[in-house]
């Protein structure tokens, strides 16, 4: 059911999903089986004379307590997963995404710019974003990631492309007509390659920042 | 069914023959409930007021300063008087004497009047002054000018309505006095009338600071 | 269980539905203030704009017969359009009202023993309401075209598009204070009304969800009225209160219309679980587990449900604290539902369960409404919404716990109080079928859309990339499948009505105070004489009492 | 309308049932209740002439919350109501309050 994850981002979001999946698998199983069992059992042929049983104290304490502690947990990894999404590493290469009805538009630090988002393998990527009319949604699907993007703000977003391949962006806020048709690729590309691309047809030459650091960092989080 | 005994209401005691007889605290709580709801939809306004304010607190400074300060004061007045012969046309009705009761209501009612004629003029000078919603004179103004006004007219704009709303209301309870449904006996419509003309002031006690004062 | 010595004949002769005082014909229906004529006024209206929801819901499905945006049954624009609609049409004018407006209407005054509500012209005026701001909904899609915002009105583009947002809006600020009047109607009534003896833990469990329910009514219906009412501010004024090309906030908008829709889908389930309380109790022969964690957990939903609106906006710019404090709140919203869920299939234990229609409902309901709220779970954490978030995972989800939860139960609920309105009994082989066929249907229609959204279909989409095409013919086959069982079941249910077998005061053997009465009720006092109680609901003389 | 007999809002005209009327407030305490917020109308106008920073806001407020409180137990009687009409005013009290904490949750710490 779940999306082969190429990315960290990725992996601590499926952790998450995993575990909540998990768990809701087992309640459910726990109460339907409950209940199948129960209107099996006691069903009207096979007994006849029911027992009024108005409640158990200790009954009710138990299942107040062990969902309230599931879902406390629930919460801590979640928020664990969400905020690491959110730490902006010190070397991370700022793109600029700019949404209209209904494109996306990027540009990169030394002003390239570009309606489909070539970005470099293994290197942090800090998308600023703003709107020109209505708000729109950034998705990154594969990516598990999504951030709104708004007219007269500007939002962020932080993405590890760690694997090549080509990976799609939409637009996840109905925004109108074509909202549908707000679509464009992510094409993550060995660095030198992405280089070549970045620097062509521009003035300033850009260098991808020092990205060696970014496994530590990741690390001591 | 043996658990389920039928009785004639009229035999028990404590309140619940409320059947029989008018339930003037039913009638209330449903007042009150309904107050709360015109309460709650203020409140979206104010958290719009207090959003803005907290986002842009020297605009709403200065925008502050433009405001008539002086027929804000004097409306409040009217208002709170127009609240207190409310209560007292109610004291006359519980006394039995209706045409003072009849007085004061009218009072109350005309106190109204004059509380939306100062709007009147109040708002006219300002169109006259050019801030209105979309005025070139607004548009050229910063984000929280504009905030501002647009808030201004909204807000002060739907009190005033349920000040009309409110008159109207009172007009038919002056009626209902006049052609005897409301007597000493039975005074609860006009108990609930004036609670929603207290509302109604109670609102304009907060919009008075937030529009007027604090600058 | 003996049935009140009322003949048949004679009920029938003497019931709401013959006798109308002095007016005749359709006016005696339209002017009436009898709360039960009131309940069925709403029911016949309801039920026709839910028609409507319905054909647009499964038009929506046809779009989807080919992916890309080329050779489409309906262009961009109408299929924006028929997602709007369908969303305002079921959330406003169908689930909102649903079954408080109808059954509760009905019933509520009947289960604790009262004559009527307490504000009986009030309540037809409440139904006034409901018919013009519909009827301005209706009409405002024949006026300068549909509008095409969604159900949530997002601004800025709410105020920029050309379309005739202004009184689709405008239609929906009336029903809100349909909603409103009815809910402050049921507080006044409940705290007044209750027969003697009658006691707060006393009360049916319906009753108790309908009165968490008008709480919520009327807290939370306000709020929307003014968010509304500044759209329509926005859209002929422009005084820029929530546009951001003039300083104003669209975040802020999104605060105010979830503050009230978040507490709004509590209005939605909580009639449908006091009704789930009902049905089981009385088909399992025994009262009720935990009628006291039930009916408090009501409250419990019905609070906490008010603190975690921020939910549906993680992903809108909110500030970490509040995307915090949001996703801790929702999970704890989820610990009530829990708790009544057990405490329904405890009551399962040890019973003598009779499987009729109404409880199959119910065990519909169960696993439709389990797999509705633990997928409400996923999108409670943040790290897990940021991925799923507006993707039609969302929109299984709440098809889930709306339709198979909320609309399921209404459905039940026909099934379990047709005979006591009418005083005729339905088929109950057709019931078994069409309830079958629509279990099946509504699986393969959702379950897909759960896994598409997990994959990363966005909603609102009228095209999409050919990989989910596999899934989206299966949900579209479903939703055939659905229709199927849904035609059956209505016209079960209208025979019933109008040709079925008369049956007496208590075919199922209920035992809250409606059953205690004719079939159909009489009107419009419902009871010769006002009743005392003097044990808890759900006494099953029959049953072994364990303390 | 049609036959009402039944409903609560007939009122029959025996007065009987309810006891809570029984003795109106006086016309003094109205009177004096009107003074007050008079004054304090009259304060809280002079006082936003003086610059007092950031109280101005609180102090302004806190004067409208007074007036508010007088008006809500003296003209609108919750003083002398039932208990539960102070429950339900107390629930629109905390409806109010968490709106406004919980939106400001997201406002005030926006950056
Ligand atoms: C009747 C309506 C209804 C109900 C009752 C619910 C109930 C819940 N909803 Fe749902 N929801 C909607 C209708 C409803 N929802 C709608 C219409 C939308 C979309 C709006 C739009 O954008 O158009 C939505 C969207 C929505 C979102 C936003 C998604 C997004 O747009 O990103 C979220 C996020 O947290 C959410 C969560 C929940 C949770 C946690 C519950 C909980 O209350 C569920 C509780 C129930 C259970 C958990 C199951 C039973 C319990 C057990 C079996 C016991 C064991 C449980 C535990 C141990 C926890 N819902
Ligand atoms: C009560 C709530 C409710 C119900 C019951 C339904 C029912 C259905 N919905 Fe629902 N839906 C919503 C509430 C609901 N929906 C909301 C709130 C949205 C969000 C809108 C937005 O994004 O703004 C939505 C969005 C939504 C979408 C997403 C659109 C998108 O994002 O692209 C889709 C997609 O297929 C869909 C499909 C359906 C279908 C096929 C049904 C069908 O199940 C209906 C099946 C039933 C039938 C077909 C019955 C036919 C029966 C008869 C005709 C007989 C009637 C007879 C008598 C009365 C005698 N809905
Ligand atoms: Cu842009 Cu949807
Ligand atoms: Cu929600």
């Amino acid at each position: 059911m779940l999306l082969p994850g190429p990315q960290n981002e990725a992996k601590a979001v499926d952790d998450v999903m995993r575990f909540i999946v998990g768990t809701d698998l087992i309640l459910f199983a726990l109460v339907i089986g409950a209940m199948l069992l129960f209107v099996f059992k006691y069903n009207k042929k096979r007994h006849p004379k029911a027992v009024s049983i108005h409640g158990n104290v200790p009954l009710e304490i138990i299942w107040t307590v062990i969902p309230v502690l599931l879902v406390l947990y629930m919460f801590y990894i979640g928020w664990k997963g969400y905020i690491q999404t959110r730490i902006v590493p010190k070397n991370a290469m700022t793109v600029k995404v700019t949404a209209r009805q209904w494109n996306w538009q990027f540009q990169y630090e030394n002003g390239k710019q570009a309606d489909t988002l070539y970005l470099p393998q293994g290197q942090p990527i800090k998308f600023l974003m703003t709107s020109l009319d209505v708000i729109h949604g950034f998705f990154l699907p594969d990516f598990r990631e999504k951030q709104d993007v708004l007219p007269d703000r500007v939002t962020y977003l932080v993405l590890y492309p760690e694997n090549l391949g080509n990976f799609e962006l939409t637009c996840s806020k109905y925004c109108g007509l074509h909202h549908a048709l707000m679509y464009t690729r992510v094409i993550v590309e060995p660095p030198d390659k992405f280089l070549a691309w970045v620097n062509s047809g521009v003035k300033d030459t850009l260098a991808l920042p020092d990205s060696s650091q970014v496994k530590t960092e990741r690390a001591g989080l | 069914m043996s658990e389920i005994v039928g009785s004639k209401s009229e035999t028990l005691s404590h309140g619940h023959d409320v059947h029989k007889h008018r339930d003037v605290q039913g009638a209330k709580l449903g007042m009150w409930l309904f107050l709360f709801t015109e309460l709650l939809l203020f409140a979206g306004l104010f958290l719009v007021y207090a959003t803005y304010r907290y986002f842009h607190p020297v605009q709403f400074h200065n925008a502050g300063l433009e405001t008539h300060t002086l027929f804000g004061t004097i409306n409040t007045m009217v208002l709170l008087t127009s609240s207190l012969t409310m209560v007292l046309s109610i004291g006359a009705m519980q006394r039995g004497k209706k045409w003072l009761a009849v007085t004061f209501l009218a009072g109350t009612i005309l106190l109204g009047l004059i509380f939306l004629g100062i709007k009147y003029f109040e708002w006219t000078s300002e169109i006259r002054e050019g801030l209105y919603p979309g005025s070139p004179a607004l548009l050229n103004m910063s984000d929280g000018e504009i905030l501002f006004w647009g808030l201004y007219y909204t807000m002060t704009g739907l009190h005033a309505v349920h000040v009309i709303v409110g008159m109207i209301i009172l007009t038919f309870m002056l009626v209902f006095i006049l052609t005897g449904t409301i007597n000493q006996n039975d005074y609860i419509k006009l108990e609930t009338a004036g609670l929603y003309w207290h509302l109604i002031d109670i609102i304009w006690i907060f919009l008075f600071p937030l529009f007027y004062l604090i600058n | 269980m003996a049935d009140v010595a009322i003949p048949p004949n004679e009920a029938f002769a003497n019931s709401y539905l013959k006798n109308h005082g002095k007016r005749k014909g359709i006016l005696a229906w339209i002017l009436s203030t009898d709360h039960k004529r009131i309940g069925i006024l709403y029911m016949v209206s309801l039920f026709t704009f839910f028609t409507v929801g319905v054909i647009l819901g499964v038009l929506m499905r046809l779009e989807m017969l080919v992916p890309g945006p080329a050779g489409k049954l309906f262009t961009a624009q109408e299929y924006n359009a028929l997602f709007t609609l369908h969303g305002v049409i079921m959330i406003f004018l169908f689930v909102i009202p649903g079954i408080p407006a109808t059954l509760g209407n009905f019933f509520l005054p009947i289960q604790i023993g009262a004559k009527d509500v307490a504000f009986p012209r009030l309540n037809l005026l409440s139904w006034y309401l409901y018919v013009t701001g519909s009827i301005i909904i209706i009409v405002s899609l024949f006026h300068n075209g549909l509008p095409d915002t969604g159900w949530t009105f997002y601004i800025p583009y709410s105020i920029r598009t050309g379309t005739d947002v202004t009184m689709a809006v405008f239609g929906v600020f009336i029903l809100g204070f349909s909603s409103i009047l009815t809910g402050l109607n049921f507080i006044t009534t409940i705290h007044r009304l209750r027969a003697p003896g009658m006691g707060w833990f006393k009360m049916p469990l319906f009753v108790w969800a309908l009165y968490a329910t008008a709480w919520v009514q009327v807290i939370a219906t306000p709020v929307l009225a003014i968010t509304l009412l500044l759209i329509m501010v926005e859209r002929i004024f422009s005084v820029g209160i929530f546009d951001p090309a003039k300083g104003g906030d669209p975040v802020l908008y999104q605060h105010l219309f979830w503050i009230y829709s978040h507490p709004a889908v509590y209005i939605m389930i909580l009639p449908p679980m006091g009704v789930v309380s009902e049905i089981i109790t009385t088909f399992s022969r025994r009262t009720v587990f935990g009628y006291k964690a039930i009916a408090i957990s009501s409250l419990a939903i019905a609070f906490i449900g008010y603190l975690v609106w921020g939910h549906h906006m993680f992903v809108a710019g909110m500030s970490t604290t509040a995307q915090f404090v949001f996703s801790f709140l929702t999970f704890l919203v989820a610990v009530p539902s829990g708790i009544k869920v057990f405490n329904w299939v405890a009551t399962m234990y040890k019973g003598s369960i009779d499987l009729k229609p109404p409880f199959l409902f119910v065990m519909a309901f169960i696993f439709l409404f389990c797999i509705g709220g633990l997928t409400g779970l996923l999108l409670g954490s943040v790290a897990t919404d940021a991925q799923l978030h507006a993707t039609y995972f969302v929109v299984g989800h709440f098809h889930y716990i709306i339709f198979g939860g909320g609309v399921f139960i209404f459905f039940g609920a026909l099934h379990y109080w047709l005979p006591k309105m009418f005083g005729r009994m339905y088929s109950i082989k057709a019931a078994n079928w069409a309830l079958a066929i629509m279990f099946v249907g509504f699986n393969m229609l959702y379950f897909p859309m759960l896994v598409m959204g997990a994959e990363g279909m966005p909603r609102r989409y009228f095209a999409y990339l050919p990989k989910f095409e596999t899934w989206q013919h299966i949900s579209m086959v479903g939703s055939w499948v659905l229709v199927i069982g849904l035609i059956i079941m209505f016209a079960n249910l209208l025979h019933g009505i109008f040709k079925g077998k008369v049956v007496g005061s208590n075919p199922w053997g209920g035992t809250t105070l409606e059953w205690t009465i004719a079939s159909p009720p009489p009107p419009p006092e419902n009871f010769e004489e006002i009743p005392v109680i003097v044990h808890e609901p759900y006494y099953h003389p029959e049953a072994i009492e364990v303390k | 309308m049609e036959s009402q007999e039944t409903n609560v809002q007939t009122y029959s005209h025996d007065h009987a049932a309810e006891s809570k009327h029984a003795e109106p407030i006086g016309y003094g305490t109205y009177i004096l209740v009107w003074l007050a917020l008079i004054a304090l109308t009259a304060l809280t106008a002079v006082v936003s002439g003086v610059n007092l920073a950031a109280f101005t806001v609180v102090v302004a407020l806190v004067i409208a919350l007074t007036k508010a409180s007088l008006v809500v137990n003296i003209f609108m009687h919750i003083k002398f109501e039932d208990f539960i009409f102070k429950i339900f005013l107390s629930i629109a009290g905390f409806t109010l309050i968490v709106i406004f904490t919980l939106t400001f949750a997201d406002v005030y710490f926006r950056r």
